[in-house]
Order: structure tokens, then sequence, then C-alpha cells
């Protein structure tokens, strides 16, 4: 199954805990080496991810560079294992993970200045829990990163955020630990059920797959994990804790949580409760894509009432995530691949545009939108990756978020035509709010004198985008390179979810 | 051929690639050149495209690319990424191209004043990128090229509004185009989708192909989700209103997106989707209607405004009213004759009236007076001021207005003749009256401009524009004046008809000429030369001759003038519809459902949970000795269980 | 009655009404005092249980060094003000009826009778086998040699803590140090 | 005659629970950690005891180690009690509710 010989992988995963290791051996009072030593390492781990990427075999539906080793035994058999695995739902979120965190990294060199080590070793561990949850293969293996993943977040809000930190990290774990409790409970109680037909106890979520569970069991558990990723993702109505963890989280934070962390309730979804609980999936879909809509709509409409740029952008999110709901659960093809192209498409234009307002914070510390007006004529260069950002964003043809809203809408047209109705009303009240706020920010005459001599981007802040512009245009210019590999674990997926519900009629 | 047509729609999006990345080190005027040069080579490229397929039979002259690669695959929806040279497309591809040309080098000129490099070469590149978009649009094999293309250019639109961003009333003009024109994009969306669940692919040729496999209900949804789309971009009724804000953008920009070019891309897609537009009888009629209507509709308007671009905006969208008569009655190869025309007319007359704007801004700056520029009340007595521009402005307006042999003439009339001739008398009526309309507001604005005595300092001391402006517009004029007699003559056997009909084979195929009440179509001209001849005659009467006072009309029929004036209030009643309940519904959702109702039910929850910690909190009061207790408590139950139970 | 029993019984008492004395002594010096005599007492007790070598390790460790510790501690602090009043309600009351019934549990729990049933294992010749140091010796550093190496790992980290726990932050030291400075001037 | 190791098991049992009563009924830290100290004892008291009703030294060793880990806990738990009377101003355990420096 490995085809590299090489456990390529936990390369990927732990490479960033040395470069933690490297970290904490420097003294805390040389912070422009930390920083950097922070973004090699994330670069490097970038460029492994690569190899994955490069040696994947997009034709093939199976888990790829699996690795397994027994973790916890219980009487001699691994009850727990070590074992993780890529298919083309999680293949480009890995990359995607090592990219933001690198280009993250980056930025901060320039914003943060107080506890530099503990931030970057954050950061690096954070990266590690993220590559971590993308490619488990093992139940438990995935809840513990899952979990993992909160402790540096919380630490990065919380230490490094605005104002109203402590209410915002409160609330997003709580509200995260609160999905996933109930989660864990459902998982051990699979486990245990599952036991009965796989001879042994195990979280093996490949084992799992084998197995028939019954309906109404998969209808409870489906709605336990359901609501642990929707909290996530977020689906309306779980979406309140987004805003305010946006708006106060660090720049950087703001990038990884917009561009990683909501994916992995997306990703929770297409891993464990769709192919898990098919006939559940089946019979919930509607309400879960009614939700989706509803997000979309609402999402839209509520982003252009703020005044924060960040909040805008949190909202936008919440519409933009309804659109990757929708599609996943079109179930159908078409549908479905638009979903995970636009999880990775979203995490590069939001992560690129909470990059861009953290610029501008950074200079101006301030994020309200009225503060602002006339920018293009002082930073045309960050007016233009603004603007292509932004068009990335609500979808124009060419860039990368059109290629998966098409892709969506066309196969939830497929699967009910008025989702497809109501959602694609979601495209146009994403060009009122995008253009709305790119409207206020530069256009019109540059009101406050302390706007009139801003400087431009620097280098380091140009080095940052290019990656992510680079790979927006890539995306809305030849999307099939990124679809490609998709196709097999999509149909695969598609079909499992579709024939069970043959099996019961 | 394949790599001339790569070579054709690539080439302006190099010009714009170029000037982004190298414009900085060149000199403006080089950036601006370089910007030009691209189109005219495109332009050359077509010519040679479109002789290679003059070389082919004539029923072969549809030439498809190899797919260059696979845009996306997803399940069974496939796009593949070539494109369609036929008939259609070389006419299309020559006007833009063309006419594009003709804006960048008179554009060079107008935007030779703008203060700062960046500006400048920031106009070319939207230009460049326009010309590309629009290729793409015009070239796509396919639904989804087309749509990405029709995005691309409302994008280049957006941008151009707001090109004097500082203004904020033009950056709400961009905006307004653009979110009216996605208001259309939103069903032209829809329409791809059904058309990709009904036939299985979004390829022309496949689609084309399979009609005459669909339920007719399924066609009608199609085509009425495509001519939504249509609305939008060639500002139709209702989505209209997006287009005289537009004029908010400088005036080559006007002349090029929105007269010549982009706004006629919804008269493309019909004629495009021919097939199935004649398959579905019903949306045919639709289109004749809304086309038919608003041309009335803007015309009616157009005669009281006194915005020089105002006017040709409002004229502009009744024009495309015209064409989508024609495409609605079936005259396809009429309709896209006109559209051509109309290209080099209403451009000529775009960039006439930038030239006016022109001289009259340098009277302005001469005179130390501060005028409107676009303002005709200000204007007047032009004609021996800035001889060549009014020449060439008396072209185009003779050309709109339908004077017999320009080539508005003939190619209106051949749409009317096509409704007549069709059967549709009733839309034959409201077209001859706007006809009518037409040459009276078009030659109203020519004798404001132009005629008697100058109404200010500003156009006493205008002047003539220079030669790189003037020349562009002697070009157009030489179109504008004979492209009908020479495409278009005799009617119905014109070159442009041999060149174009067999493109429309498949939609001709169904509807057959009934010769409505028996007139011939020489006659038909007749009564269009005369309407047209009364229209000028009458503004003649009223703005050079006096003859009829038009303030004393517009007292005499006020609350019509007033009606008129304030174009039906069709703005105000929008945002009272549509706006204002959106800004109310989106406030009322983000601070009251949002913060109260959503985030008020989580943090209740929260609450409630405080409530039982509260309880909870007098057991954890932090006193050591009470934990101590109560371990006790729990050790001495577990023992009690052990001790009387366990054994 | 041998002997034996006679000896346990005064140990007994002994040890009980030192422990109860303890935990009731007003005065925190008077406590450490009674708890010597208890170790003392449960000290001779392992004598009784042919264990002189742990017996002897008690008196060293117990009653000595660490009774020591606390005798410091307590001197160090001063005479404590305590307060009479118990200002938990209901602590006293339940803190000995709690004591009484976990006692009460534990004797039941030691099932006196099965126990009492087989004295025969506890003879003479294994008080005298058990108790030699060797045995115990070799014990230890046979079956027992990482967990011993593991709590002298264990001793360290706590003479570690304590100190860490001990040493005054250096902030403190100056906070307290200035003013005095500021007064000799 | 021996004495029978319930004996010594009761005993135990009994000094445990006053230990227990110790810890539940003082204020003052140091006499906490010093019923604490009783119940250990108490604890050791039944593994010697054991050791000998089971005839194997494994509870003996256990005594070891329990010494062994009281000791250092005295060191740590005295450290901290110093500590806490130096901030707090007294070694009552109720005055240490708050948690917060």
């Amino acid at each position: 199954m490995n085809t590299l010989g090489f456990p390529i992988l936990s390369a990927v995963i732990f490479f960033p805990l040395l470069g933690v290791l490297f970290i904490a051996l420097i003294p805390s009072d040389r912070p422009r080496t930390i920083a950097q030593v922070a973004f090699w390492t994330a670069a490097i781990d970038f460029a492994l991810s690569l190899v994955v990427v490069v040696n994947f075999d997009a034709t093939s539906a199976a888990f790829q560079f699996v690795e397994a080793r027994p973790w916890i035994t219980l009487f001699g058999a691994p009850v727990i294992t070590y074992k993780l695995g890529v298919d083309g739902i999680s293949l480009w979120l890995i990359p995607l993970t090592s990219l933001l965190t690198a280009v993250a990294v980056l930025f901060s060199w320039g914003s943060v200045t107080h506890r530099v080590k503990e931030y970057y070793i954050l950061m690096l561990v954070l990266c590690t829990a993220m590559l971590g949850v993308f490619t488990a293969l093992d139940v438990f293996l995935f809840y513990v990163f899952w979990e993992a993943v909160l402790i540096p977040m919380y630490f990065l809000i919380g230490i490094w955020g605005g104002e109203r930190r402590l209410y915002a990290t409160l609330k997003f774990v709580l509200y995260t630990m609160a999905g996933s409790a109930l989660m864990l409970a459902t998982i051990v109680y699979l486990a245990l059920g599952m036991s009965g037909q796989l001879g042994t106890l195990t979280f093996d979520v490949q084992a799992w797959y084998q197995v028939f569970i019954p309906p109404t069991v998969q209808r409870w558990a489906f709605l336990a994990f359901a609501l642990a990723f929707a909290i996530k993702v977020p689906l309306f109505p779980f979406h309140t804790w987004l805003p305010d963890a946006h708006v106060e989280a660090p720049t950087a934070g703001s990038v990884i949580l917009a561009g990683i962390l909501l994916k992995m309730g997306t990703y929770g979804f297409l891993r464990f409760a769709m192919p898990l609980f098919p006939l559940a999936t089946q019979e919930l879909a509607p309400v879960i894509a009614g939700l989706a809509i509803v997000g979309i709509l609402y999402g839209g409409a509520v982003a252009f009432a703020q005044r924060d740029i960040k909040s805008l952008i949190a909202y936008s999110s919440v519409s933009h995530l309804g659109f990757v709901m929708l599609g996943l659960f079109a179930l159908n093809a078409e549908g479905m691949s638009g979903g995970v192209l636009q999880m990775v498409n979203h995490g590069l234009s939001t992560g690129a545009l909470f990059l861009l307002v953290g610029m501008i914070y950074d200079r101006r510390h301030t994020r309200l939108m009225r503060a602002y007006g006339g920018l293009w004529k002082v930073m045309p260069v960050y007016a233009a990756f603004f603007l292509v950002v932004a068009l990335a964003s609500l979808g124009l043809p060419g860039l990368n978020g059109f290629v998966g809203e098409f892709l969506i809408l066309l196969g939830a047209f497929q699967a009910n035509r008025w989702w497809a109705v109501f959602a694609t009303f979601g495209v146009v009240l994403a060009a009122v709010y995008m253009l709305w706020l790119f409207g206020n920010v530069f256009f019109g005459p540059v009101k406050d004198p302390e706007n009139a001599h801003l400087p431009d981007l620097n280098r380091r802040e140009v080095l940052a985008l290019v990656p992510l512009v680079a790979l927006i245009v890539v995306i809305g210019v030849a999307p099939n390179l990124f679809l490609a590999p998709i196709q097999p674990s999509v149909q695969a997926l598609v079909d499992r979810v579709n024939s069970a519900v043959m099996v019961m009629r | 051929m394949e790599t001339l047509l790569w070579a054709l729609l690539l080439v302006p999006l190099a010009g714009a690639v170029v000037n982004v990345l190298l414009g900085r080190r060149l000199p403006r005027q080089v950036a601006g050149w370089l910007a030009s040069g691209a189109v005219a080579l495109a332009f050359l490229i077509g010519v040679m495209a479109t002789l290679r397929l003059l070389a082919l039979p004539a029923e072969e002259r549809a030439y498809v690319t190899p797919t260059l690669y696979t845009w996306a695959l997803a399940g069974r929806f496939e796009v593949p990424v070539s494109l369609l040279f036929d008939q259609l497309a070389a006419v299309m591809v020559l006007v833009v191209t063309g006419v594009g040309f003709l804006i960048h080098v008179y554009s060079v000129g107008y935007m030779a004043h703008e203060p700062a490099d960046y500006d400048f070469r920031r106009y070319f590149v939207y230009l460049n990128l326009f010309v590309f978009s629009m290729l793409l649009l015009v070239l796509g094999s396919n639904f989804v090229l087309l749509y990405a293309g029709w995005e691309l250019v409302g994008l280049c639109s957006y941008l151009l509004i707001s090109f004097w961003y500082t203004e904020p009333q033009n950056a709400a003009a961009g905006r307004k185009a653009f979110v009216v024109n996605r208001v259309g994009d939103f069903a032209f969306a829809l329409g791809i989708f059904l058309i990709w669940s009904a036939f299985g692919s979004v390829v022309y040729a496949d689609v084309f192909e399979a009609v005459g496999g669909v339920a007719p209900a399924t066609l009608t949804a199609i085509t009425l989700l495509l001519f939504v789309g249509c609305t939008g971009k060639s500002a139709q009724l209702p989505l209209y209103v997006w287009l005289p804000d537009a004029m908010a953008g400088p005036t080559p920009v006007s002349a090029l997106i929105h007269a010549a070019t982009m706004v006629t891309a919804g008269v493309y897609l019909i004629a495009r989707a021919s097939a199935l537009f004649a398959a579905a009888t019903s949306t045919s009629a639709i289109v004749a209607w809304v086309g038919v209507l608003t041309a009335l509709f803007a015309a009616t308007i157009a005669i009281v405004q006194v915005d020089i671009k105002r006017v040709l905006a409002y004229s502009t969208i009744s024009q495309l009213g015209y064409m989508f008569l024609g495409v609605g009655v079936g005259a396809y190869t009429a309709a896209i004759f006109h559209l051509v025309t109309h290209a080099f007319f209403k451009a000529l007359l775009f960039l006439g009236a930038g030239s006016v704007m022109h001289a009259v801004e340098h009277g302005a700056h001469h005179a130390g007076e501060h005028v409107d520029p676009q303002d005709m009340r200000q204007m007047g007595g032009l004609w021996e001021r800035a001889r060549w521009t009014g020449i060439t402005f008396l072209v185009g307006a003779a050309a709109l207005a339908g004077l017999p042999l320009t080539s508005g003439f003939f190619s209106k009339d051949e749409i009317l003749a096509g409704a007549f001739l069709e059967g549709h008398v009733l839309l034959y009526g409201v077209g001859l009256l706007t006809a009518f309309l037409t040459a009276t507001y078009s030659f109203r604005q020519f004798f404001l401009v132009f005629a008697g005595e100058p109404r200010s300092e500003a156009a006493r001391h205008a002047a003539e524009s220079p030669r790189v402006m003037l020349v562009p517009l002697a070009v157009l004029a030489v179109l504008a004046l004979g492209a009908g007699l020479v495409l278009g003559w005799p009617p119905e056997h014109g070159i442009i008809h041999t060149w174009l009909e067999p493109a429309f084979a498949v939609a001709r195929e169904g509807t057959k000429a009934e010769g409505g009440a028996g007139l011939s179509p020489m006659t038909l001209l007749l009564i269009s030369s005369v309407v047209a001849l009364a229209g000028a005659g009458l503004a003649y009467g009223a703005y050079v001759r006096k003859a009829v006072d038009p303030a004393a009309l517009s007292v005499r029929f006020r609350p019509l003038y007033v009606l008129l004036w304030n174009r039906y209030y069709v703005d105000e009643l929008y945002a009272l519809l549509f706006v204002r309940p959106f800004f109310g519904l989106a406030r009322f959702l983000a601070d009251v459902v949002d913060k109260l109702v959503i985030d008020g039910a989580v943090n209740g929850v929260a609450t409630v949970t405080a409530g039982a910690h509260a309880l909870a909190r007098r057991l954890q009061a932090g006193y050591v000795r009470v934990y101590a207790l109560s371990m006790v408590l729990g050790a001495l139950l577990v023992l009690g269980y052990l001790v009387y139970w366990g054994r | 009655m041998s002997a034996q029993f006679v000896i346990f019984g005064l140990l007994a008492v002994t040890s009980v009404a030192t422990a109860l004395a303890m935990i009731f002594s007003r005065n925190a010096v008077h406590g450490v005092l009674f708890m010597v005599g208890n170790f003392a007492a449960v000290a001779l007790l392992y004598v009784l249980l042919g264990s002189p070598f742990l017996a002897a390790v008690q008196i060293l460790v117990y009653a000595g060094a660490i009774m020591v510790l606390f005798l410091f501690v307590v001197m160090l602090m001063g005479p404590e003000p305590a307060p009479l009043w118990e200002h938990i309600p209901g602590q006293r009351p339940l803190a000995l009826l709690f004591g009484l019934l976990l006692a009460a549990g534990l004797i039941a729990a030691v099932n006196v009778e099965e126990l009492t049933g087989v004295p025969g294992i506890m003879s003479q010749e294994v008080l005298e086998r058990l108790g030699q140091p060797t045995a115990l010796a070799q014990t230890l550093f046979e079956r027992y040699l990482l967990p011993f190496e593991v709590t002298s790992l264990l001793l360290l980290i706590g003479m570690i803590g304590a100190v860490v726990l001990a040493k005054r932050e250096k902030h403190e030291l100056q906070a307290e140090r200035a003013p005095r400075e500021g007064g000799a001037e | 005659m021996i004495v029978p190791v319930s004996y010594y098991l009761v005993l135990g049992a009994i000094l445990f629970s006053i230990g227990v009563t110790g810890v539940l009924l003082r204020r003052n830290a140091i006499m906490v950690f010093m019923s604490i100290e009783l119940m250990l004892n108490a604890v050791n008291l039944s593994f010697v005891a054991m050791s000998r009703a089971l005839d194997s030294l494994d509870g003996q060793v256990f005594v070891f180690f329990v010494m062994t880990v009281a000791a250092a806990e005295v060191a740590v738990g005295l450290a901290l009690i110093v500590a806490i009377f130096r901030s707090l101003g007294s070694a009552d355990v109720d005055d240490a509710h708050v948690l917060k420096g």
C-alpha cells in the first residue's frame, strides 16, 4: 500500500515537532532566529507534503501511503492503532495545511512581538495536530488529534488575541468541546457495538466500514457525529462562535482557523459520518442541505451588515461553508467533488483575505470598514491582491471559487432543483457583500489623513501572498489538475452512500 | 487554424499581462500603444481566420478546435476547453477586435490627461482584459466557457465603470452594474444546470443536436432562464437599470463595453442558442415582446434626457431591444446585422460624445468656468468649433435614426420587416413607433449639441479634439455610413445574409415566412424611411426652426414629462422594493436574529449552566477539608457496599 | 495470655492514646511530641512483629528526621492564633461521625473471623526467618531494584522541589528589601 | 502464643480512622499533614502484619517505599506550607481557599 517504502505521512505530520524541538533550544531573546526556524520548518514540511501529492496515484480510490502500528494493545489484540492514510478526499488538505502554516508564520514575523517563542511553537504544534486529523484512519487516533487542535488554538487566541479574547476563546473551546464530547461517547458506543461483528474491539475505520450498522443506531450516531462536525464547519445555526473567534484571533490564527480548522468539520462528514452511516446520510441529507442553504443566504445577508472587516469575512465563511455542505449532501459525484475542491478553495481565498486584513490591521490597528476608504490610491499593490482574492471569494470564473461553487450548484440542482435555486442566489449575495467591502475600503476619497501615507506591501508580505494567489489562479484556470485525484474517492463514497439505500429497499 | 484561434484569444490577455508585469518600466504612451497593438494583432488574426473559414464550403464553416485540456471533469460533468469558430463567431470577433482597436487608439488620446501613470496603465490593462474576456465569450465552444467570459466581461465593466473610484457615485455605479448582472447570471447559471441535466452535456454541438429529444416544457424553462441572463447583461426590462449609471465610466469604455460589444452578448447568446430558442416558441414570443417594449420604454426616456451620455445609454437599451425583437421573431440574421451596425454607429456616437465633452472641458478650462461637460443644455453651436466631431456625430445620429441608406436603416428595417413578415403586426407597430421616437431623440441630441448659438462660455471656447481621437471617429463614421449598404444590400440577400444564414439553418427550419398583410419588403423599406425622416423632421422643427416649443410641451404634459424625466421612477421603485428591504433585513438578521436569537440561545445555555454551577459551587467552596469530607464520604459508601453486598 | 499479648495491648493503647492526643492537642508543638510517641509505639510493634530493621528505620526516619522537620517548621511559624470556632457548618460533628464510621467499616472489613481462623502461618519460625535484614535486602535489591532506583529519583525531585519552593523570587526579595533600605537612610 | 494478625489490622484501622478524623478536624496545615503521616503509619503497620501472615517479604518492602515517599512528601509539603505561610501569613488551610496568588 505504501509505495514509497518510507513513512512519509508520519514524516509530514511530525516534522513540525522537530522544528519545535529546535526552537525550544533557541534562547527566547533571539526572536528573529526563532521565526526563521519556524518558517523553514513549515516550508520544508510543505515540500514533504508535495512528495505525497506527487506520488499519489490519482486513479485509485483506496487509501495510500498507509502506515499502521499498534498503539494501545488490550489482551494481545491491538485495539487502537496508529494508522494513517490518504485518499482523494484528504489529499489536498495536507499541502494546504502546511502551506497555510508556512504563510501564516511568514506573516507573523512582522506582527507578533511578545512571547515569540511560545507563539511559533504553538503554531507548529497546531500544524502537526491538523495534519493528524486529516490523515488518521483510526477513529480514536482521529479523536485525539481532533481535540489536540483545540489546545494550541486556545492559546493562540487567548494570548495573542484582541480585547475580548477571553470571551471568544471560552466560547470557541466550550462550543467545540460540547460537540466532540458527544462524538466521543458515540465512538466508544460504536466500537463496543461493532466488536461483536468484527470479533475484536477495534477503532480502525476501514474495519468499521465493513460493518453494517442498524438503521436506528445509524440515525442517532449520525446526529451525534453531525453535531460535532456541524459546530466545527460551522453549519447554521451553530456558527456564532466563528465571528467572535475570528475577530479576536490574531491574524495567523484567523488564517488557520478559516483556512483549515473549519475543513476539519466537513472532512469529518466525508470520512466518518457519511460512509459509516449511509442510511442516515440519505435520510437526513435534506435537513443538512436545508441548513446549508439557510447558512448560505443567512451568512451572506449578515456579512453585508457587518461593520468590522474580519467579522464580515467570518460570516462570508459561514456562507461559503454552506456551499461546501450543500455540495457534500447533494450526494452525487458532481456536487461532492465540488465540495471537496471548495474546501481547498475556501482555505486559499479566505486565508488570503484574513492575511490581507491582518496586513492593514498592522498598519492602522483597526478593522472597522469606515476607518478606511480610497486605499487604492495609497496602496495599489495591496489593492490589486485584495481585488483578486475578493473576486475569487465571490466566485468569478477563472479563479478558484467559481469551480467549486459551480460544481456544487450543479450537483445540488441534480439532487433537488429548488436547492440550487435558493443556493445560487447566494452567489448574488456574495457579490453584494464582497464588492461592498472592496468599495468601502478601496474606493472613494481618502477620508482619514492617517490613511494617506500608509506604506504599500513589503517584500515579505508579497511573498506570503504570492503562493496563495498563484494557486487561486491555477485552480481557476485548470481545476482538473486538482479534481482528477479527488474523483475516484468521491465516486466510491457516493456509490457507497447510494447503494446502501438500495440494500434497504 | 487551431493555433490561430488560440493566438487570437490569448494575444489581448498577453497584452494585459505584459502591462501588469512590465508596465512600471515603460513610458505611459508605450503602455497604451502596446495594448492597442495587441488588439490590432488580434484583429488581424481574426481576419486571417475568417478568410480561412471563407475558403471552406458554406456548410462546413464551423471549426471546433481540438480540446486543449479538460477544464473540469467531475462525475459525468465535463467541460472541455476548446474554441468554436463559425460564421457567427467570426462576425462577433471582427466587431469586437475591430471596434475594440479603434477605441483603444481613441483612448490613447482621451486618457492622455490622466494624471497618474499608474491609472493610465490600469485603464489599458482593463481594456485588454475586456477584449480577452469578450473573445472567450464569443469563441468558447460550450456554455460554461461562455459563462466564464460572460462574468469576466462583467468584471471588466465593474472595474471600468468605477475607474475614477475616488468619486463615490462611480464606485456605486460599478457595484450596481455588477450586482444587477449577477442577478441575471443567477438565472443563466440555473439555465446551464438545466441544460446539463436535460442534455447531459454543455457543449454546443451535443446540445443543439439533441434538441428534438427534450420535452418542450424543459426547453421553455431553459430558454427562459437563459433569457433572464440576457436581460441582465444586455440591459433589458426589468434589469436594465445598471446601464444608464454605467456611464460613470470613461467615455471610450461606454462606447466599447456599454454600447458596441459587451451589452450585445445577450443577443449573441440567443443567436448562438438559436436552435433552442427556435424550438421554444413561447419563449421566443416573450423575448420579442420584452425586446420591443424595452425599445419603446427606453426611447421615451431618452427623449427628455439632457445628459449627452444618458441619452446614448437609453438609446443603447432601446436598440438592444430591437435586436431582441429580431431574435424573438426568428430574424436572427437581421438581429446580428443590427448588432454589427449598432456597434459601429453607437461606438461612433459615444466616441463623438467623448470628443464633445473633451471639447467642452477644454473650453471650460479656457473660460475658467465650471460646467458639467455632459449637460447638453450648456452646449450648442459646436458645429463651427468642432467640425470633424460634428460631421461624424451627424453620421452616427443619422444611422441611429435610420435615415435611408445609412447602416442603421437597413438593419433596423430588416428586423421590423422580419416581425411583420412573420405575422407579428402588433410588434411591428410598436417597433415602428419606437423608430419614430428614435429618429426624434437622436436628432434632438445632435441639434442641441451642435446647432444654434453656444449656451455657455465653455461651449463658446470649445476646441476640436486631437487627431488620435478623430481618426477612429472618421473610420467609424465611414463604417456607420457604408456598412449597411455593403453588407446588407439587397435586403435578405446581402453579404451578411449569405454569410450568416447557414449558421441559423437549424433554427430557420421550423419557421416559414407567411407573408403578413401582403406587403412586400420594399414597401416596408419605404415606410421605415418615411417614419425616420418624419422623426428627424420633428426634431429639426422643434430645436432648429423652433416651430414647436419643447418647453411649452413639457409644461402642457407636465405629469408625463415628470414621469419621463424621472425615468419612470424605476430606480426609486427598485430601491423601495429590493434594496432598502435587503439593507433592513441584513441589519435585522445581524443585530437581532444573530446577536439575540441564535447567539442568545447559545449564551442562554451558558447562563443556565452558570446557574446550575452557582448551586454546585456551594460544594466547591475551596475549603480543602470540605473536599476531604466528601472524599471520606465516598470512601465510606464504597466501603459499606463492599462490606454488606460485596461478599 | 502470653507476654506478647500484654505487650501488644500496652503498645496498642499507647499508640491509640497518643494518636488521639495528637489530633486533639491545641498546641502544635504538643501535637508533634505526641506523634513522636505514636511513632515510637508503632516502632515497638514492628519489633513485636519481628522486624527490628524496620523498627530502626521507623525511629530514624519518622521519629527522627521527619519529626525534626515538623518541629522545625512549627517553630518557624510560631504559635498559631487558633480560632476556636468552626466556620464550615457541620464540619466537626461530621468529621467525628465519619471517623467512627470509617473505623467501624474498616474493622468489619478486616473480617476478623477468617483471619483469626488461620493463625498458623504467622509462627515464630516465620517471624524469625522474615525478620532478617539480609532477606529484606535480597528482596529489595533483586525483585524491587527498579522501583528502588525510581524512589531515589523521587527523593531527588522532592529535594529540588523543596529548594525551588523555598527559594524566594528575585522581585519578592527586592520588594522586601526596598523599604528596609529606605528606612536605613 | 503469637498475637493474631487481625489484632494488628484492627489497630491499624483505628489508627487510620484517627488520622482521617484529624485531617477533617484540624485547620492548621501542619496538623493536617501530621494526621496524614498518622494514616501512612497505620497502613505501614497493616503491611508488616500482613507480610507476616502471608509469609512474604513484599509487604515490608512496601513499607520501605512508603517511608521514602513520605519523606519526599514531607520535604515538598512542608516547603509548600512555608510558601503558603509566607504569602498568606497563615497556615490555616481554610484561608487558602481561593486559587489566586
